[in-house]
């Protein structure tokens, strides 16, 4: 993996995974963790563009002990724990938060 | 493998200094070098006076990460300008300039940060 | 003094990423247990704070779902947002048992009360 | 008439005390009263050890604050959370519990908030 | 005045300003303090909500310190100083930030 | 310890409001000071930065934009993210001396560097 984007904050209250998603290129990882996993319920840009990233051959993530803690869901592929969260970031290049 | 990680956020404010004990402990575990560099208010959390009844112990949480080999500095000017002096940090941790973060930039093969 | 005031307060935040959720609760208690009218509101990432199913143990945080479903033993009442849920996909049926607010009926709960405090 | 306030972030890392005390100030000139209730990482405002080199001084803004007649108040949970003793806080102000934000919060005819 | 909202965080990068913005009828004044004073640069969606709301009977004001500071400016009509903020505060029946 | 690595400090928010644009210039010349090639990026309310004309006095703070100008006297090197601009209704002209990055350029930049440290 080249790039690893981790974002912390909400994707309805704060704009970081903007960013994250303009810079995204395929072999880049997006993985949303804390308050960020709140980007499976939106807003609707995000899921739109998460779905395009998807086929542009980057790859998403969610935490699953912060999506757990706030009573959200993931489809299972797209989970990964914090032993999962620690092997991403020993493959990446560079991390992005 | 070197992780550092730079922390900006305080205890008991930001899930922060929780995600990077979490990922700090794995890394250890792993056989991984860990260095953090916290700044800001990332200061706070080495406060050894911090009382926490009926919540986890965050100074307690990066003694432990110390204690299995992390090493934490934290920057002095952002502790000064936080009214914490070098005897209300845990001992298994200390103040350093910004010429100790230089040195964790350089060493690291992975670098995280955690901000606001 | 003369009566108690009423006071609005206002949670905008998404639950454990920040302490807000939970400072804002204890701010609420400290109120409700001094005979002050308290209103508790949950609005925009806040309603995610009355979402049932909330596991925080493996963060070691105390579960917000339980905390706020106390409420109103102690005096205070508890209030979502409607569109803040439907924006993110949520129904009142997902959530812990609180009055389910429009704009126009927050606009008149605001314009009830004496203070309105955000935890943002 | 009396301004209450409930300011939750700390000092040099957000404007939020700054605002505070250009209005309080104008609020005490003009005779209202001050009320202002420190939550969270807000009580480090009043942590009179900082020493801020090159900067305004915002606990000793707190300190002007409080002798121009501002009642300033600390939430002790909070303070003992982030290390602060009763001996840290400036002699002007106090740590109080949420008693005193109620009161506050019933004395005042306006009250305004401050967080992240 | 009814209900004083008061702005402090950026308007690109924060959602706090739409609630306002919801939120606001005749009589009420919107401030941009602090960071918010990027208002007068944007979003797009936010110069069209601010002249609806306007349009409305709600006022929209802007702090100079905080305009200054950033190298800002807004239409002088628009623009209050401290002074001019406390009074706002003393005239709002409540103040929402 | 080997030769340096290149550090990309990407400034994320908007002056005075939160400290962290005025911490991000003190790690960057802590960093520049040690040899370690360190490139400031300015992106998203970064970009504000380096707008001409701020007068933080009347909030008793230091000037950012005068901070930023001297960076190349620490040996760091300063950029603005071009769409960032854009998206504010400002220009390069309105600003203090930067390179100005396309999306490309900056996807570039970052494929140069050891590490990406960021200031929210």
């Amino acid at each position: 993996m080249e790039n690893l984007y981790l974002i912390t904050r909400s994707t309805f209250e704060r704009t970081a995974w903007k960013l994250a998603a303009r810079l995204a290129k395929s072999g880049d990882t997006l993985c949303f963790i804390q308050d960020a996993v709140l980007a499976v319920k939106g807003p609707v840009e995000l899921a739109g563009k998460l779905s395009e990233l998807e086929s542009a051959g980057v790859t998403v993530r969610f935490l699953k002990e912060d999506l757990a803690a706030r009573g959200l869901s993931a489809p299972a592929d797209k989970v990964i724990n914090y032993d999962g969260l620690t092997e991403l970031i020993e493959n990446a290049k560079r991390i992005i938060s | 493998m070197i992780i550092g990680f730079l922390l900006r956020t305080g205890p008991y404010t930001s899930q922060n200094v929780d995600t990077c004990y979490h990922l700090a402990k794995r890394f250890l575990a792993k056989g991984h070098g860990v260095r953090m560099y916290l700044y800001e208010d990332g200061v706070i959390n080495l406060h050894k006076e911090i009382k926490s009844p009926q919540e986890r112990n965050v100074p307690e949480m990066m003694t432990e990460l110390a204690k299995a080999g992390a090493e934490i500095r934290a920057c002095g000017t952002c502790a000064r300008f936080r009214g914490i002096r070098k005897a209300d940090i845990i001992e298994e941790a200390k103040q350093a300039g910004m010429v100790v973060f230089a040195k964790y930039a350089n060493e690291c093969d992975r670098f995280l940060s955690f901000g606001f | 003094m003369n009566e108690s005031k009423q006071v609005l307060i206002l949670i905008r935040t998404c639950p454990y990423g920040m302490a807000s959720a939970g400072e804002g609760f204890r701010a609420i208690i400290g109120l409700a247990g001094m005979e002050i009218d308290t209103h508790a509101v949950l609005v925009d990432d806040g309603v995610l704070v009355a979402l049932k199913g909330q596991l925080p143990d493996a963060l070691g945080m105390h579960k917000l779902e339980d905390a706020f479903s106390q409420l109103s033993d102690f005096g205070a009442k508890l209030y979502v947002h409607e569109p803040s849920l439907t924006e993110r996909g949520l129904s009142a049926d997902d959530c812990i048992p609180a009055e389910v607010l429009t704009d126009d009926k927050l606009r008149e709960l605001i314009s009830q009360v004496d203070h309105v405090i955000t935890f943002n």
